[in-house]
């Protein structure tokens, strides 16, 4: 449609569109992402709205699917809501970004990390609408590379990817660039699906090449069960990884005895003394009894981040907020100080932790 | 580095033993419900994932230890696998297989998603009630509940082939498999014959479900999926309805997973494990244990 | 009283209105015929009698006991053994094991193993077929099998579906023999033929039925000599 | 003496049950013949072996000059053995017209891109098939039926079906396996003169397995018996009656 | 405009349903008329998706050359997959074909020329919904055009008596064969519209829960009528957009709508007729068409 009017300039909603996976299976992520939204708007609501009007989610569910990512975009824009955050995998954000450009509306995927979301590959030109809060692939395999390579001193290192997601193989491979280029070298890499529960085929062949380190960077459920039997097979070897890892089960699912030497890079500390971390992890942790895992912070950074530059426009017209979510700079989030480059990606800082007694203990904070 | 090599070569024959009994142990109620009802009951792998729930909570919310939760989980599922029968597939008994298997998958996805509203879809993890030392033997490891495992999965199996072969309840189990009708007219009870089927069926799915649970750590509502898939993969590899055909299936399935990590390459692992499948299934058309049975003409 | 008594019995399958109120007696220590065209409804009634198929009204009454509302399994335990037709064998279990199954209400191991012997004296082929799978034998094989499994719960009435269907002809004979030494036995029989003659033959009583009704009934010798089922049964 | 069918030694086993041994036939052109013998002596196996749902272990089958040993059924079929078979095999949820329109699918003459396009002989060929289909019916009294599912049809009738449908593949041999079981005896010799009808209008040489004394001695002019797989005897009904081998294994004593 | 009319959404969903039709009907040929039980055709439509999507993208060839390829692609592996695999009878063929679909999924998951996991995005989005329509139309006509054909008549002949068609001199063998082929030719042919549609192909848009959706079409459909895919694709398609307001529920619904709709429908909403045919019989007896009597063993 020609007319990209908002429609939301008279109403007294602003109204958002969340499009998430709510079932198949990255529900997981999903469902923690919907409650750091829900948190966000909440506390936008309580304190008095933005411009004088409330915040309004419909959310729509996308499977964890590529098409359907793509439906419930349609959907939410028949809902006519004024912007979107959402998908969380890359392969759903893919999959609506020419949407968002071709509607006009401005489109945050919180934790998709593939290049292609925010550049048009084909063009390599930035998609306009297209923002997102998550730090790409880039920075993070580079970040621990480097941890690798000079806090961890290692030299050998065996890489166990997720194979069925973009997020961990893009993390690979600008892991293994950076390490690389540090003069290390990877002795094994072995792959594994997301839902797979038996992993000791692979470990064992890693164990074999006899490593340094180990690196995996996937998602804290099956690293869980990764480090709970790499440590039952006797390897003692340092594991790292990527904000994959960042959630309390991990704790639980490997045992507190085996995340000895255990590091993964992260968007934020739960135990960082600033105010934004400790007011949102306690405030999730009351409303959801759990601890907030990476989805659920970067979803909640998404909807600030929204409204940051709702403010800033003081408007809801959607090119003009386009335009406020570009100059975002400096911006207090959870996970870390954010601000756009030129790709719409965020540049902020990222965190090194370790585990003492399950618990996350901060290691070293690492500048883009 | 020979040596090293055979090290390994045995390392991941216990791996694979060790993944393939947990695949036996799903599949044998796969198999025993597919023998009796020529039906692929697809939510044979979420009443496993129900049984690692009622597992857990028996165990965190009851208190209650390991032999116990493990009962209680197996009656739950039991009932459970009853009453979908009652409900969803003994209405479809007289109507073409496939609309039963559709059926099948609606009950999965019910199942699924029910249990992911009511319990949220965030992994939960078993506290300890199970002995998990680890031993290491001359640069071999192998865990004790890896041996409890493969241990139950024979002893669930000896005890399935003797029921179905040699008692009455087993006899008139395979009556109605061939033929309900005449079934009925040798003073079988047909429906109770099947609800005991998917009875025991279900209950085994459930006891796998809490053994599994426990060893891996981590249950969720969608974990029945691929375990469910591998398990079915396992029954057919056997001869699907053949009892001891779903724990060799298993054992294969599981060793040729962990060779094929370990000595090729873990990103075709699944690729390998349904290679493997239509290759036995092209040779032997009806699995291993299977009878190349012709339709008399 | 009759041992088994049929009043305005209906079935349907789906819109076919296959059984158009069909009353018969079975009387104690008979051997009683149905004959009839094919399509006219004769399996159609035994299956009603075991109860695998429901009538709408009337009622079915066997040693005083209503069978309307029973389900087959224990119709089966009440006394009345079907053999089916087009036999209906287990496929994928022993000759052996089908005999076995036939005898499924039974406790005595004993007197199981003497009815089995009994069936092996008749049917020297099923002993020596043995631990042969049913599916694979014969389709006279087949047969012996179907009736021999039925006389294994010592039924007090025997309902026989075209048994002789498919014999040759020595075999056929030694059915009937069969049959007459079953109610010699005590057991009554009521026999589904379209060999009417020699079903008549060994008949007390009989009834001809002709699309879903009976349409003549009376002594099984004076119908065997009656114009009517000379013409149309007996083949001229 | 034209042979149109010729089979040398042919053997097979189950197992260790030597099904069929050693089975010599010869069928002349427009002959019909019986083949009986008891139950389970190998009748159907040997329409099995001809109709090479069964491959012999041993022995060879020559059919109208062409060695057909170890053909595929279907090749058979198209060299002309038709037949029917024991346990009713019809195609139950089609119409009694598909089931012998699709006997004469492989007579009918057109592509694949015809029938999609619908175009060329695609029109013709289909609209000679239904005429002859109906035609064939109407020989068995079953064209007022022809819309009905084959499964929906009376015991007689689909017997009756088989046999339009098996002569709808336009076979030199047709094979009958029990064509009169469960049949009563006026609708026996109904079928016996259905038998000799199709016999003359479309020169058939019939080869008939049956158990119905009346139907093989009404109507065939030479018998085989087989007993355990091997021909016991054979001949014309006449002899074949009297044999004391036949009398004994197969017969029985008249009663 | 239609675009005034019809909102994106719903334009979406009619978009979706004309996929679904192609994917269901086409399955239908080998599920419904031919009887042979599949469960791989997400496979072929993943193979239509990603080689026209390379087709476009890396040989720059036009968006109608790459249709056809992504189609002949998906015709041509079908035949291949075809010849061995469908020796196999019943589960056995479900459980191969199913096998062969991940496998195919898994190896595009590992070459990382077409994106490896990430999928394959900027693929230009040439799938307009005149393209989609008329592809459908194209495919409905020809499938029923083969269906009433002798080709299609032999394959009905497969599905009711393998054994009697073989005796009625039918090439079974050939003739499942053929019938995978055009199957797999036309999934290719969505998975070419599909990629085109959304601008990616990504491998979990192809994994075996799509086989069992296109399975449920067809079957709650009704198995052997082509009018029956469509309503099948139709409803369920239909259901999915509704419930797509209520995330938490929308599984759930959907499962029991699926198991109610088989349990008051076993043979699916036409049964094996097609709609015209039952209009006709209800126009002609002015009652209700009875659907096919349940077979009766
Ligand atoms: N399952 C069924 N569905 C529909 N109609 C049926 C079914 N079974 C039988 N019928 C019909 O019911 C009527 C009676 O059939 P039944 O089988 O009782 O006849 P019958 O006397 O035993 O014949 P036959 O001598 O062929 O065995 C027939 O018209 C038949 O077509
Ligand atoms: N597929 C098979 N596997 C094992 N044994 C078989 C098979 N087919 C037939 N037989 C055996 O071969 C013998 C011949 O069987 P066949 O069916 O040819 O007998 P028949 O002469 O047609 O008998 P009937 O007149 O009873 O039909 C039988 O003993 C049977 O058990
Ligand atoms: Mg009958
Ligand atoms: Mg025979």
């Amino acid at each position: 449609t020609g007319c990209s009017g908002s429609s939301g300039e008279s109403s007294d909603t602003i109204k958002i569109g969340a499009n998430l996976e709510l079932t198949g299976n990255s529900a997981s992520y999903g469902t923690s992402a919907k409650n750091g939204i829900e948190m966000a708007v909440k506390e936008i609501n309580d304190a008095g709205g933005l411009l004088g009007k409330k915040i309004e989610v419909s959310y729509a569910d996308n499977r964890s699917e590529a098409t359907e990512a793509a439906n419930a975009m349609q959907k939410l824009l028949d809902d006519q809501v004024d912007f979107i955050v959402g998908p969380d995998t890359s392969s759903g954000a893919l999959a609506c970004v020419a949407t968002a450009d071709q509607e006009k509306i401005p489109m945050i995927s919180p934790f998709g990390t593939n290049p292609d979301i925010t550049v048009d590959p084909a063009t390599h030109n930035v998609r306009p609408y297209v923002f997102r809060a998550a730090f790409i692939d880039t920075f993070q395999g580079k970040a621990m590379a480097d941890f690798v390579a000079d806090t961890l001193k290692a030299k050998k290192v065996a890489v166990y990817v997720d194979n069925s997601s973009d997020y961990s193989k893009g993390l690979q491979k600008f892991f293994e660039e950076e390490f690389g280029k540090k003069g290390g070298s990877i002795v094994a890499t072995e792959a594994y699906l997301q839902k797979d529960t038996d992993f000791k085929a692979a470990l064992t062949k890693i164990k074999a090449a006899n490593p340094d380190v180990i690196y995996v960077p996937g998602y804290y459920q099956e690293v869980g069960m990764i480090i709970k039997q790499a440590r039952e097979m006797g390897m003692t070897q340092p594991i790292v990884g990527g904000d994959g890892w960042d959630s309390t089960k991990l704790a639980e699912i490997a045992g507190a005895a085996n995340l000895v030497d255990c590091y993964f890079s992260n968007h934020y500390s739960s135990d960082d003394t600033s105010e934004v971390v400790q007011n949102f992890v306690s405030n999730y942790q009351k409303a959801y009894g759990q601890k907030p895992d990476a989805p659920a912070a970067v979803a909640y950074d998404s909807m600030m981040i929204l409204a940051q530059a709702i403010k800033d426009a003081n408007s809801t017209d959607k090119d003009t907020v386009k335009a406020a979510l570009e100059k975002i700079s400096g911006f207090n989030a959870v996970s870390g100080k954010i601000s756009f480059n030129e790709f719409h990606d965020p540049v902020k800082s990222a965190v090194v932790l370790s585990f003492k007694d399950g618990k996350q203990i901060f290691v070293t904070k690492v500048e883009p | 580095m020979e040596g090293t090599l055979w090290l390994q070569f045995v390392q991941q024959l216990i791996n694979g033993i060790s993944l393939g009994s947990i695949y036996a142990l799903i599949a044998l109620g796969y198999t025993m419900v597919y023998g009796i009802m020529k039906l692929i009951n697809f939510a044979h792998g979420d009443i496993y994932m129900i049984g690692s729930y009622v597992g857990f909570f028996a165990i965190t919310a009851m208190g209650l230890p390991f032999v116990p939760a493990i009962l209680a989980a197996m009656v739950m599922t039991g009932i459970l696998g009853m009453v979908v029968e009652r409900l969803a597939y003994k209405p479809l008994r007289h109507s073409p297989k496939i609309a039963i298997l559709t059926t099948a998958i609606g009950v999965s996805l019910f199942l699924e998603y029910t249990t992911m509203l009511a319990l949220s879809p965030q992994p939960r993890t078993f506290p300890h009630v199970l002995d998990n030392s680890v031993y290491h033997i001359g640069g071999l490891v192998i865990s004790f509940q890896q041996i409890v495992i493969f241990l139950i999965s024979v002893v669930l199996m000896l005890i399935l082939t003797y029921v179905v072969n040699y008692t009455k309840m087993g006899k008139a189990m395979r009556a109605v498999s061939y033929d309900p009708d005449a079934a009925q007219l040798m003073g079988i009870n047909v429906d109770k014959t099947i609800s005991f089927t998917f009875c025991i069926g279900s209950s085994l799915a459930g006891a796998a479900g809490v053994l599994v649970g426990i060893y891996y750590n981590s249950i969720e509502p969608l974990m029945g999926i691929m375990p469910g898939m591998k398990a079915f993969v396992a029954a057919v590899l056997g001869g699907i309805g053949i009892i001891p055909g779903a724990m060799t299936g298993g054992i294969i399935l599981g060793v040729v997973e962990a060779m094929v990590s370990g000595f090729i390459s873990s990103t075709f692992r699944d690729a390998a494990a349904f290679a493997i499948l239509i290759i036995i299934l092209l040779i032997k058309p009806t699995g291993l244990f299977g009878k190349n049975e012709r339709e008399k003409v | 009283m009759s041992l088994l008594e049929l009043k305005d019995i209906n079935v349907y399958y789906g819109a076919i209105h296959a059984l158009k109120g069909i009353s018969l007696n079975v009387e104690e220590g008979q051997v009683v015929s149905l004959i009839g065209a094919n399509g006219a409804g004769k399996t159609t009634t035994l299956r009603t009698i075991s109860g695998l198929l429901r009538s709408k009204t009337g009622s079915i009454s066997f040693m005083g006991k209503e069978l309307r509302h029973e389900s087959a399994e224990s119709i089966v335990r009440l006394g009345i053994s079907h053999c089916p037709e087009g036999r209906r064998v287990f496929a994928d279990m022993s000759v052996k094991e089908n005999l076995e199954m036939g005898a499924f209400t039974r406790k005595d191991k004993k007197e199981i193993s003497q009815t089995m012997d009994m069936i092996y004296d008749h049917f020297p082929r099923l002993k020596e077929r043995m631990n042969q799978m049913a599916g694979t034998l014969s389709g006279g094989e087949q047969q012996m099998l179907a009736m021999g499994r039925a006389l294994m719960s010592k039924p007090k009435l025997l309902l026989l579906d075209e048994p002789s269907m498919g014999l040759a002809p020595i075999l056929v004979k030694e059915i009937f023999n069969m049959v007459q030494e079953i109610h010699n036995m005590g057991t009554t029989v009521l026999l589904v033929e379209q060999n009417a003659r020699m079903a008549l033959a060994i008949s007390d009583y009989a009834y001809v039925l002709e699309t879903g009704h009976i349409s003549l009934e009376g002594e099984a010798k004076s119908l065997a000599e009656s114009e009517e089922v000379r013409k149309v049964y007996l083949g001229g | 003496m034209d042979p149109l069918l010729k089979t040398n030694n042919v053997s097979i086993s189950f197992g260790g049950i030597k099904a069929v041994q050693d089975f010599n036939i010869v069928l002349n052109r427009g002959e019909l013949v019986g083949l009986i013998g008891p139950n389970g002596a190998g009748k159907t196996t040997a329409f099995n072996l001809l109709t090479g749902v069964y491959q012999p272990t041993t022995g060879t089958i020559e059919f109208d000059g062409v060695d057909v040993t170890g053909m595929k059924p279907y090749k058979i079929t198209q060299h002309g053995i038709a037949r029917t078979f024991q346990n009713i095999r019809l195609f139950g949820n089609l119409t009694v017209l598909d089931n012998v329109k699709i006997a004469c699918n492989y007579l009918v003459n057109y592509s694949l891109a015809e029938a999609i396009l619908r175009v060329g002989r695609y029109g013709k060929e289909e609209e000679r098939i239904e005429r002859e289909a109906i035609e064939l019916l109407r020989l068995f009294k079953l064209d007022d039926k022809k819309d009905e599912l084959a499964s929906n049809l009376p015991y007689g009738l689909q017997r009756h079906l088989e046999i339009a449908r098996a002569l709808a593949a336009r076979p030199k041999l047709l094979l009958l396996d029990e064509p009169a079981a469960g049949m009563n005896p006026q609708e026996t010799l109904d079928l016996m003169h259905l038998i000799e009808e199709i016999r003359k209008r479309f020169e058939l040489t019939i080869l008939l397995i049956e158990h119905d004394m009346s139907l093989v001695m009404g109507i065939c002019e030479r018998l085989y018996v087989l007993e355990f797989g091997k021909i016991l005897a054979q001949g014309i009904p006449q002899e074949i009656k009297s044999n004391a081998d036949v009398i004994r294994a197969y017969l029985g004593e008249e009663v | 405009m239609a675009e005034r009319i019809v909102s994106s959404f719903w334009r979406l969903n009619i978009s979706l349903i004309c996929l679904n039709v192609m994917l269901a009907s086409s399955l239908n040929l080998i599920n419904g008329v031919t009887g042979q039980f599949s469960l791989g055709h997400a496979g072929f439509m993943a193979v239509g998706a990603y080689v026209s999507a390379v087709c476009t993208v890396f040989l720059h060839l036009p968006f109608v050359v790459s249709l056809i390829g992504g189609a002949a692609a998906a015709g041509l592996l079908g035949f291949l997959v075809g010849v061995p695999t469908l020796r196999l009878q019943g589960d056995y063929l479900a459980i191969a074909t199913l096998g062969m679909g991940e496998i195919i999924r898994i190896c595009i998951l590992n070459i990382q020329q077409v994106g490896g996991a990430s999928g394959m995005s900027g693929i230009p989005r040439d799938t307009t919904f005149p393209w989609l329509f008329f592809c459908m139309v194209v495919t409905l006509f020809v499938l029923k055009n083969i269906i009433h054909s002798k080709q299609g008549r032999a394959c009905l002949a497969v599905r009711e008596n393998a054994i009697a068609a073989e005796a009625m001199g039918i090439d079974t063998t050939a003739f499942k064969v053929f019938a995978f082929t055009i199957a797999s030719m036309f999934a290719g042919l969505a998975g070419a519209l599909f990629s085109h549609y959304f601008g990616i192909a990504h491998p979990s848009s192809f994994t075996f829960m799509r086989s069992f959706d296109i399975m449920t079409m067809v079957v709650l459909g009704g198995l052997g009528s082509l009018s029956g895919s469509v309503i099948g694709a139709f409803i369920l398609t239909l259901i999915a957009a509704v419930m797509q307001s209520y995330p938490e529920y929308r599984m759930i619904v959907y499962a029991l709508l699926l198991i109610i709709l088989m349990l008051y429908r076993p043979n699916g909403i036409l049964g094996n007729k097609e709609l015209a045919e039952l209009m006709l019989s209800k126009w002609k007896k002015g009652g209700r068409g009875d659907g096919p009597v349940a077979e009766n063993k």
